[in-house]
């Protein structure tokens, strides 16, 4: 039967995946918010089958907050890269480096 | 049986999918991606009874936060083929950290076990469980205070991005009423005097 | 007495004081009336001493002035122990200070420093007090500093000489490397007795001497032994024994006066004076007697050889000081310290009496000091000439002048002095004192001669302005002559027969030379009539002899001998190398460590690697942790991903 | 209010509240405006003041008394168990009045000799006044730690803003240096609360600890002081601070934060952990001896004057070291105290000379700009008072009897001598390698026909320049000629601290 | 439950009323007076205190079904929250206008950032504790990106905003983990079913508390979970910097106690040695590499870092002397940091922002009275006594010997030795070297009378810690 495990599984595998994309990425900052967007979704998936398997339903209250959340973040995080691309006319990763050291 | 097989079949489509985010040389395509990636998502939330999330992922996300993305894309013109040039120099070091954190979390999950057991599935929902009403009774009562915090988060993000993205563009024409109002025919016309030319 | 004592210390400090200080105000005349008149009060009153010890049976006094310090029960004070040895040493330093005093007006009539100068042979003069009068070690040795102090600075009075302020450095170094043996002998004297006070510590001296110390471990030494070496070491510093008696002719850049007050008469006797008030402790070790007399035999013969070979006036009559001390020494060696003290006291009379001579022919020279540029100065100069040729006779001990006494009882007490068992230690101070006879008649004699008698050397310029000295210095010669030449006769029986040094000087009955000669004494006249059958006279007057021969009669000699035998002559031309050793060896050895230690230790091992190659370090770490923070996203969030993944590694697999 | 009863807490907050209205007030950055003249005799006055006031601690000191003097105490931080106590007694009383001594004479003698920014120059020294009297007179750890490291701000400074060329290097080093040494210091001080609850120095003494923990407090200990004594190896900030700090500032440093280090082994160290002490006491006078020997050498070879008088005070302090930590070679009878004694005399002697003799190289350098001994020669020609000054120092310097240089190396000599041969024969060469570099630069520096121009302009003392060194020159032949006041003030002190030292904490 | 209740939220109630105030009353005020927002915005922010003061320090009171908690410790946290943020508004006036980026929204954004603080220092489950963040978290980003046509602002802004997001996903990912282990969101909830059930501390916990740490390492800039730090403190125009500097620092302090402390307190054993690793090489990463910086806004924040690493040894204790310690320390910090930034502030002017060390070279040639200050402010936080900052490094140094570990103290202190001379740096440039700008500073009175409060406060703390030392004892005991 498919039960909680399977789906903490398959959070696991997302929220891995999602890391990997922010890590691996250097071509554009629009992906890394994508997989901000996967992250939460794999946080979202844990709470719904701990939520399930608890029978509790604070855990599903818990994702919609975060959904409401990750929009709000979303339209933030898109008008911070508005705002660089407008300075920058360039939103890939690799290039955002002139603070460093 | 059936349940899982069709578990199987959408948590793989949207793996898939997930992946195709992630290395999608395309930002549309990605952004596609991540659409289907939500959809099967709703459906395996679906699964277990998470109606209210469900629709609310489709609604909001795909409805709502996709377009702007989608939107924002298209918006900022990116140059595809400069956005091709691939992987960053230690991805393969870096996708081995990730497969680590995947053994240990899946280690963490099937042989290590954890606070309870489910292997046998989740328990069966009492008869006439509404997700959308229970879900409604504690959000208004219980989480009142985070649900008004929401709100202000919402209020906030209204805020942010305003600030951030609204400018007055230097080649935009706008009246200014007040300026209209105010002013007086002396600003306008000025009367000036001249001595008549000689007649030659 | 005790205001008596207190007056004779501070009368010259008082003087010196007010001429240092108020030089400018009083003026030149009234700088060398008040030393004059402070030395003269301390002169007095020390001869009235004198006399209440020698007629009036005064008896010694031990007397606290204050306590210095006390502390963790060692009492430190300063105060007089004045007794018989005492109070003639007094006399002597007084008065010849008193007399240098009075020759100073004439030698220094011209120099601008004459205030300074009188403020600090008053201010020796106290030092000077201050070490002979004391009752304990830290007072002796703050007198010893002292007057070696002054002694730099007299040294070093004309400053804006090269050689000068070379040679006072020198001195002060010198006389520290004995000091440095000095303070460990007092050191060692207060580990085993617990005290400072001599009679405190002679009281204790038997027992101290059946102590044992490791100094190397499993290797006992007796504590007197140790204790006495090392303070022998201090008075071969300061009485200039060979090797550190490389300061001593060096000194003689210094003016003429101060070479006859300190490096003659008092200061340099002063490890003499002290090996006889520690006789307490020498005589109960013969090791340390020992190596007292062979260090002196060897200063004796082989310091006196050198004075042949000078020809500046003042090192020729230095070079005899410093024979003549090593003399003192083999006497002290031979436990016969009151022949030593008694050579003491006539050496200072007709050695400051050469020395002011001397000082008398260089002011007439126009402060020409080389003796090959003089000659036949006899007519010109008829008084320095025949106190000179006093002080001469005096030296090489010819019979009836007091340096014959005390030299010749001296060479007898070596001589009769049985207890070393006849070994090479006795032979060795034997020979070298009677050959010293002989070396010392020919030096000091070459000089007369040379300087004196024989051809007019000097160029015309000089020799037109040549005429006797005014009366200020004349004067002081005279009142040094005296003495010189008669003092032996009055005062050698009861000095050294007569026990006049009573409790002042202790020799164990064992070693007591003077006694076992006291049978033979018969009075002056009889040791007179008796100097004829003795090797002394025959020697001193070979030597007179020789040097009549070789400078004046047969003045080519000394050219072809020095031709023939080039490599002697190198030998005491570079003083046997000792100065060598000195500047080039452990002068310049020192330097060179501590260039070592400087640059390679400190600069280059602490500094350079330790502490800023400790920063250097840092900094490099800061880089090379700087280079981390790419600026690239991914990279911050790869650290980020790595910081979580080794947090559940060790949870799950290390915990 | 009973005067004496407060009088410490006045000595140490008179001087800094003093230094905080001249830095409030200021000059208007101008050295020769009538406010900075008025900022100046302020400095003076309140250093004066601090003087006389100091006086009343000497007048009112009982020699006899076994405890603490002038007691003050009032919780602090409650929270932590730490009071403002203060309290002094044989040791820290000698130190507070050299402190109060030599700080009017640093005032006069910068006088006019600082031209940029003299109200915060003048100010950070009385600043540093109040705080070294802090550390001298704390009864409680923290109290101590603070003043200890309060300190070092605004000597930093002193070095940085009104050194020479290399200050920068030099300040740094010298705070990074000595803060290193004192953070260690106050994990040790943590530790102790710890175990005893509060920072009182007496419970830290009262409390038993193992010989591990004894020992690596000592260690902890060893690193603060040593650094600030200096000891070898860890001296190499010295010779930097000395050379680049300003007249005043060197002449604090060498008169009196240097004694801090000694201080703080006979107050903290000593007694806290005897029997680490007693375990490191062989390293400690190896350490001693060295610094002695090797400092010695090296300094000899010095070019630079102040450097070489740097590298001499490191010599000395090491006769400081050796007569604490030769404490346990005794089995009974003379020894131990004089040792102490010694190095407590060394302290306060070397005090009035190194600050001396760095008030003469200032003198030097006020008038010609170098420190190179190469730039100077026959002084003497044209400046014969100054001299004879600078020959009475370099004489002290060279522990000569009848100058204060002697009476300490004399005790730790004899001391020492009493504890191993070999000790007394290696400290006893500073007789000859203290002379040899002193009377070396002597002879370059003062003796000699004029060498330059510059030496032939020179001016001689004018009379500030005198009165300060008159002032020492006489403090100076005074403690050397009767050091008995100041050996009363301690004896009892002294013994009982060995009485305490000797019985094991374990 | 009683409406009366509510007032116990009432800070939170009144900042959220007197928000929606200013956003309205901006939108009618012109560019011209936007000065009157920032008046307004003080107004808000001293009706703030007047209610804290009012309403607290109650008995401990939980509301909200238990979402909401008021305490010794939230009060002292939002008081001075309220009044660090005061603080930064009040710096940073000039310089915004002078920028010409004095927008009505800086002043909105600090104040809802200010109300996520406070719902952080109230919360009471993990639920309002994230919420809470994410108010706080957006607000920041969006000031550090407010000045649009700034470059870097718009850099550090982007990578504040996705590091920030994978922070707060990692934090959530534990959460859904703590959640899922125990069944509940709130902490005493979840300290009560780890208390009655031990087998509950195992592996599924301590991953979650993995995840949490990172959530909580991030928000104090802690190694590795650092990096974002110092790109956003120097990308960041100053008073925006200033703001992050200050109060969220207190934030921050407030996610740990409440969740690993009053949460997750028995799993101390777990996460004491997870934080103490953060904690050192935060301590070391932070002193090591603010010494190779010339930008003093970096130095600064990699100052921070080190700070942090301070502020996390104490609690890693996990003492509740060692709580007071990360209390008083994080209280005394941001006093001095607010200091710090201020004095940068204070150098920039029309156009030009002195963030170059070598921009305080001759400061005490220029405006002595300011270099006194920024030396102040140094010094303590170097922690050299009699400033403030030692007595916070003596307590966090007493906390960790008094647990034990004394060799970790040894490395505490030889850290704070290699951090002392960046802060040496400074003084030495103002008061070692010759200005290049001999320009007197400018500064409004009432800038200079609480700058010079504010510095001179670091001062007056060393000298008497004694009551906000026995206060945070008091709070946390």
């Amino acid at each position: 039967m498919i039960g909680l495990e399977h789906y903490l599984t398959l959070a696991a595998m997302l929220f891995v995946l999602s890391i990997a994309g922010i890590i691996v990425n250097r071509r554009n900052l629009i992906l890394l918010l994508m997989c901000v967007e996967l992250m939460l979704l794999a946080v979202n998936f844990n709470f719904i089958a701990f939520s399930r398997y608890l029978g509790d339903e604070t855990g599903q209250v818990f994702v919609f907050f975060i959904l409401t959340v990750a929009a709000a973040e979303a339209a933030i995080g898109l008008a911070i890269l508005v705002v660089l691309f407008r300075n920058r006319r360039s939103i890939a990763v690799q290039e955002l480096n002139t603070l460093k050291g | 049986m059936l349940h899982s097989i069709l578990f199987y079949m959408f948590a793989f489509i949207m793996l898939g999918a997930a992946a195709g985010v992630v290395f999608s040389r395309n930002p549309v395509h990605s952004v596609m991606f991540l659409v289907l990636t939500f959809f099967q998502s709703a459906i395996l939330w679906l699964m277990v009874e998470a109606e209210f999330l469900a629709i609310v992922l489709v609604l909001v996300y795909v409805g709502a936060v996709m377009v702007l993305f989608l939107f924002v894309v298209m918006m900022l013109e990116v140059n595809i083929e400069a956005a091709k040039r691939g992987l960053t120099r230690y991805a393969p070091f870096a996708i081995g950290v990730a497969l680590l954190m995947a053994v240990e979390l899946i280690q963490l999950i099937w042989l290590r076990g954890h606070g309870g057991s489910s292997a046998g599935g989740f328990a069966p929902t009492p008869e006439g469980y509404s997700n959308t009403k229970a879900l409604g009774s504690v959000l208004y009562t219980e989480h009142v205070y985070a649900f008004e915090i929401a709100a202000v988060i919402l209020l906030l993000a209204i805020v942010a991005a305003i600030t951030l993205t609204m400018r007055k563009r230097p080649g935009l024409k706008v009246q200014n009423i007040a300026a209209q109002v105010a002013v007086r025919a002396k600003d306008r016309v000025r009367i000036v005097k001249m001595d008549a030319e000689k007649k030659q | 007495m005790y205001n008596y004592y207190l007056t004779i210390v501070l009368a010259p400090l008082a003087a010196a004081i007010i001429a240092g200080l108020a030089g400018k105000q009083i003026g030149r005349a009234g700088s060398h009336w008040i030393t004059i008149l402070g030395v003269g009060t301390s002169c007095a009153l020390s001869m009235l001493v004198l006399m209440n010890m020698f007629w009036g049976g005064a008896v010694a006094e031990n007397i606290s002035v204050y306590t210095w310090a006390v502390t963790d029960g060692l009492r430190m004070e300063v105060g007089f122990l004045v007794d018989r040895l005492t109070a003639l040493m007094m006399c002597v330093v007084t008065f010849v200070s008193l007399m240098v005093h009075i020759y100073t007006i004439g030698y220094m009539r011209e120099d601008p420093g004459y205030q300074r100068f009188f403020s600090y042979i008053s201010l020796f003069t106290f030092a000077m007090l201050m070490l002979v009068m004391s009752n304990n070690f830290l007072q002796l040795f703050f007198g010893w500093e002292a007057v070696g102090l002054v002694s730099y600075l007299l040294i070093g009075f004309w400053y804006k000489k090269e050689t000068a302020i070379f040679a006072n450095l020198k001195a002060f170094l010198v006389n520290r490397v004995g000091d440095f043996g000095f303070i460990l002998g007092i050191a060692a004297v207060v580990m085993f007795t617990g005290s400072l006070d001599y009679a405190e510590v002679f009281s204790q001296a038997d027992s101290v001497a059946t102590q044992n110390i490791e100094v190397f471990s499993g290797t006992p030494w007796n504590a007197m032994t140790l204790i006495c070496i090392l303070l022998f070491i201090g008075a071969m510093g300061k009485s200039a024994q060979a090797p550190l008696h490389v300061w001593l002719p060096d000194s003689m850049e210094g003016p003429t006066p101060i070479s006859a007050l300190i490096h003659a008469a008092t200061m340099v006797t002063a490890g003499i004076f002290m090996v006889a008030r520690m006789s307490p402790l020498f005589e109960l070790s013969t090791t340390a007697l020992a190596v007292v007399i062979v260090v002196g035999s060897f200063t004796a013969f082989f310091m006196g050889l050198l004075g042949i070979v000078q020809n500046d006036i003042k090192r020729v009559v230095a070079y005899s000081t410093l024979s003549q001390l090593g003399y003192m020494t083999v006497a002290l060696g031979a436990s016969a310290y009151s022949a030593a003290i008694f050579h003491l006291m006539t050496h200072a009379f007709f050695k400051a009496l050469l020395f002011l001579a001397a000082g008398s022919v260089i002011i007439a020279m126009h402060h020409e000091q080389d003796i090959r540029k003089m000659g036949g100065i006899r007519k010109y100069m008829p008084i320095t000439y025949w106190t000179s040729l006093i002080g001469s006779l005096a030296l090489i001990g010819f019979p009836g002048s007091s340096g014959f006494f005390s030299k010749d009882l001296l060479i007898e007490a070596v001589k009769e002095s049985h207890w070393h068992g006849q070994g090479l230690v006795y032979w060795i101070a034997y020979l070298s004192v009677l050959l010293g006879v002989f070396v010392t008649a020919l030096y000091s004699f070459r000089m007369f001669f040379l300087v004196f008698h024989g051809k007019e050397r000097m160029d015309a310029e000089t020799k037109s302005h040549l005429h006797e000295t005014p009366a200020v210095v004349t004067v002081p010669l005279i009142l040094l002559a005296i003495p010189s030449a008669v003092i032996g006769w009055y005062t050698v029986g009861p000095v050294l027969f007569g026990d006049y040094f009573g409790d002042a000087i202790f020799v164990k009955d064992t070693q007591d030379v003077i006694a076992h000669m006291t049978s033979g004494w018969h009075g002056s006249l009889a040791l007179l009539l008796h100097a004829v059958m003795t090797p002394v006279f025959w020697l001193a007057a070979a030597g007179v002899f020789a040097a009549w021969f070789l400078y004046l009669y047969r003045s080519d000699i000394p050219a072809k001998i020095k031709d023939r035998m080039s490599g002697v002559y190198n030998l005491l031309d570079r003083k046997y190398y000792f100065d060598d050793l000195w500047i080039n060896g452990f002068a310049a050895g020192g330097r060179a460590l501590g260039q070592l230690l400087w640059k390679k230790g400190d600069e280059l091992i602490i500094d350079g690697l330790l502490v800023n190659g400790t920063a250097r370090t840092v900094g490099r770490i800061a880089a090379a942790v700087r280079q981390l923070q790419t600026g690239y996203l991914y990279t911050y969030a790869f650290a980020m991903i790595i910081g979580l993944t080794v947090l559940l590694g060790w949870l799950i697999w290390l915990r | 209010m009973e005067f004496s009863a407060h009088l410490l807490s006045i000595l140490i907050w008179l001087p800094i509240l003093g230094g905080a209205a001249l830095v409030a007030i200021g000059d208007g950055n101008d050295a020769g405006s009538s406010r900075a003249r008025l900022m100046r005799m302020a400095a003076l006055g309140i250093s004066v003041l601090t003087f006389l006031l100091s006086i009343g601690l000497y007048a009112g000191f009982d020699n006899t008394a076994t405890g603490m003097q002038f007691n003050e105490q009032i919780p602090w931080v409650a929270s932590l168990n730490v009071f403002y106590a203060l309290g002094v007694d044989g040791i820290s009383a000698p130190l507070i009045l050299l402190t109060t001594f030599i700080t009017p004479l640093v005032v006069i003698a910068s006088w006019d000799t600082i031209k940029s920014r003299p109200a915060q120059y003048f100010a950070a020294f009385l600043i540093l006044e109040g705080l070294m009297i802090g550390v001298f007179s704390a009864l409680d750890a923290l109290l101590f730690y603070v003043f200890w490291e309060a300190m070092l701000i605004p000597m930093f400074l002193i070095i940085g803003v009104w050194g020479g060329a290399r200050r920068v290097y030099a300040t740094l080093k010298f705070f990074l240096y000595t803060f290193l040494g004192s953070v260690l210091m106050l994990v040790a001080f943590i530790y102790l609360y710890g175990q005893t609850g509060g920072f009182d120095l007496f419970g830290f003494m009262a409390a038993p600890l193992s010989l591990t923990a004894q020992k690596l407090i000592f260690v902890a200990f060893l690193i603060a002081f040593a650094v600030k004594v200096p000891m070898w190896p860890v001296h190499t900030w010295l010779p930097d601070a000395h050379v680049e700090a300003p007249t005043g500032g060197s002449v604090i440093l060498a008169a009196i934060m240097l004694k801090m280090g000694g201080y703080g082994f006979i107050r903290l160290s000593l007694p806290i952990v005897p029997d680490g002490s007693e375990y490191f006491a062989g390293m400690m006078i190896a350490l001693s001896l060295i610094a002695v020997v090797y400092i010695g050498f090296v300094a000899l070879m010095q070019k630079d004057m102040k450097k070489l008088i740097a590298y001499s005070s490191i010599a000395h302090m090491g006769f400081v070291t050796l007569g604490f930590f030769i404490l346990w070679s005794f089995d009974g009878g003379t020894g131990a105290g004089l040792g102490i004694t010694g190095g407590m005399v060394q302290m306060i002697s070397h005090g009035l000379i190194s600050g001396a003799m760095f008030l003469c190289v200032g003198v030097l350098y006020d008038r010609v700009h170098s420190r190179e001994i190469a730039d100077y020669g026959g002084v003497a020609n044209t400046m014969p008072v100054f001299a004879a000054f600078m020959v009475l120092f370099a004489m002290a310097n060279a522990g000569l009897p009848g100058t204060s240089g002697f009476v300490g190396e004399f005790m730790v000599i004899i001391a020492s001598f009493k504890a191993n041969f070999w000790f007394a024969f290696l400290a006893a060469t500073t007789l000859i390698l203290g002379a040899a570099y002193t009377l070396w630069m002597i002879k370059r520096v003062i003796y000699g026909e004029v060498a330059n121009d510059n030496v032939a302009a020179l001016k001689d003392l004018n009379g500030r320049e005198f009165l300060v060194l008159a002032i020492l020159a006489v403090s100076v032949l005074i403690v050397g000629l009767w050091p008995a006041p100041l050996v009363d003030m301690m004896n009892v002190t002294i013994e009982k601290l060995i009485e305490q030292v000797g019985q094991t904490k374990l | 439950m009683d409406i009366l209740d509510y007032l116990v939220a009432a800070p939170e109630i009144t900042l959220l009323g007197l928000i929606c105030v200013v956003l309205i009353a901006d939108l009618f005020i012109d560019d011209e007076n936007r000065v009157r927002t920032f008046w307004l915005s003080m107004l808000a922010l001293v009706v703030m205190l007047v209610v804290l003061d009012s309403t607290g320090p109650v008995a401990r009171t939980v509301i909200f079904s238990g979402s909401y908690v008021s305490d010794g410790l939230s009060h002292i946290l939002k008081l001075s929250a309220v009044i660090f943020v005061g603080i930064a508004f009040l710096y940073s006036r000039d310089y915004l206008r002078a920028n010409e980026i004095h927008r009505g929204e800086f002043y909105l954004l600090g104040l809802i950032g200010l109300l996520g603080m406070m719902i952080m220092m109230s919360a009471n489950s993990l639920l309002t504790m994230y919420l809470g963040l994410e108010t706080l978290a957006l607000s920041l980003y969006a000031l550090v990106a407010i000045d649009r046509n700034n470059v870097t602002s718009a850099e550090s802004a982007m990578k504040y905003f996705i590091l920030g997001a994978i922070a707060s996903g990692c934090l959530l990912y534990g959460i859904s983990w703590i959640y899922g282990v125990t069944g509940s969101l709130q902490f005493h909830e979840i300290a009560a079913a780890i208390g009655s059930d031990p087998s509950l501390n195992d592996l599924p916990l301590w991953f979650g508390l993995a995840f949490l740490i990172v959530g909580i390492g991030f928000k104090f800039g802690a190694v590795p979970f650092h990096m974002w730090l110092p790109d956003v403190y120097q990308g960041a125009r100053t008073p925006v910097t200033l703001y992050i500097a200050s109060a969220p620092k207190l934030a921050a302090l407030a996610l740990f106690l409440r969740i690993l402390v009053d949460g997750l307190g028995n799993l101390h054993e777990t996460w004491a040695p997870m934080i103490m690793v953060i904690a050192v090489l935060s301590l070391l990463v932070g002193n090591f590499v603010a010494i190779a910086q010339t930008n003093i806004k970096r130095m600064l924040g990699y100052s921070a870092i080190a700070h942090v690493g301070f502020i996390l040894l104490a609690l890693f204790c996990g003492t509740e002397q060692g709580n007071a310690a990360a209390l008083f320390y994080t209280l005394t910090y941001v006093v001095a940091a607010a200091g710090a930034f201020g004095m940068v502030i204070l150098l920039s002017r029309r156009g030009y922002d002195a963030e170059n060390l070598s921009d305080f070279k001759g400061l005490n040639a220029r405006s002595p009275w300011f270099a006194l200050m920024m030396m102040f402010l140094m010094f303590s936080m170097a922690g050299v006594p009699p400033f403030v900052g030692f007595f916070a490094k003596l307590n966090v140094i007493s906390a960790v010997v008094d647990s034990g570990y004394t060799g970790l103290a040894v490395l505490m202190v030889l850290a704070s030795v290699v951090g002392a001379y960046y802060y040496l740096r400074v003084i030495w440039y103002m008061y070692f070297e010759e200005a290049e700008d001999k320009a007197v500073l400018q500064a409004n009175r009432d800038t200079r009378l609480v700058l010079s409060l504010n510095s001179v406060a670091v001062l007056a703390l060393g000298i008497v810690p004694g009551w906000l030392l026995a206060l945070c004892i008091q709070i946390l005991g």
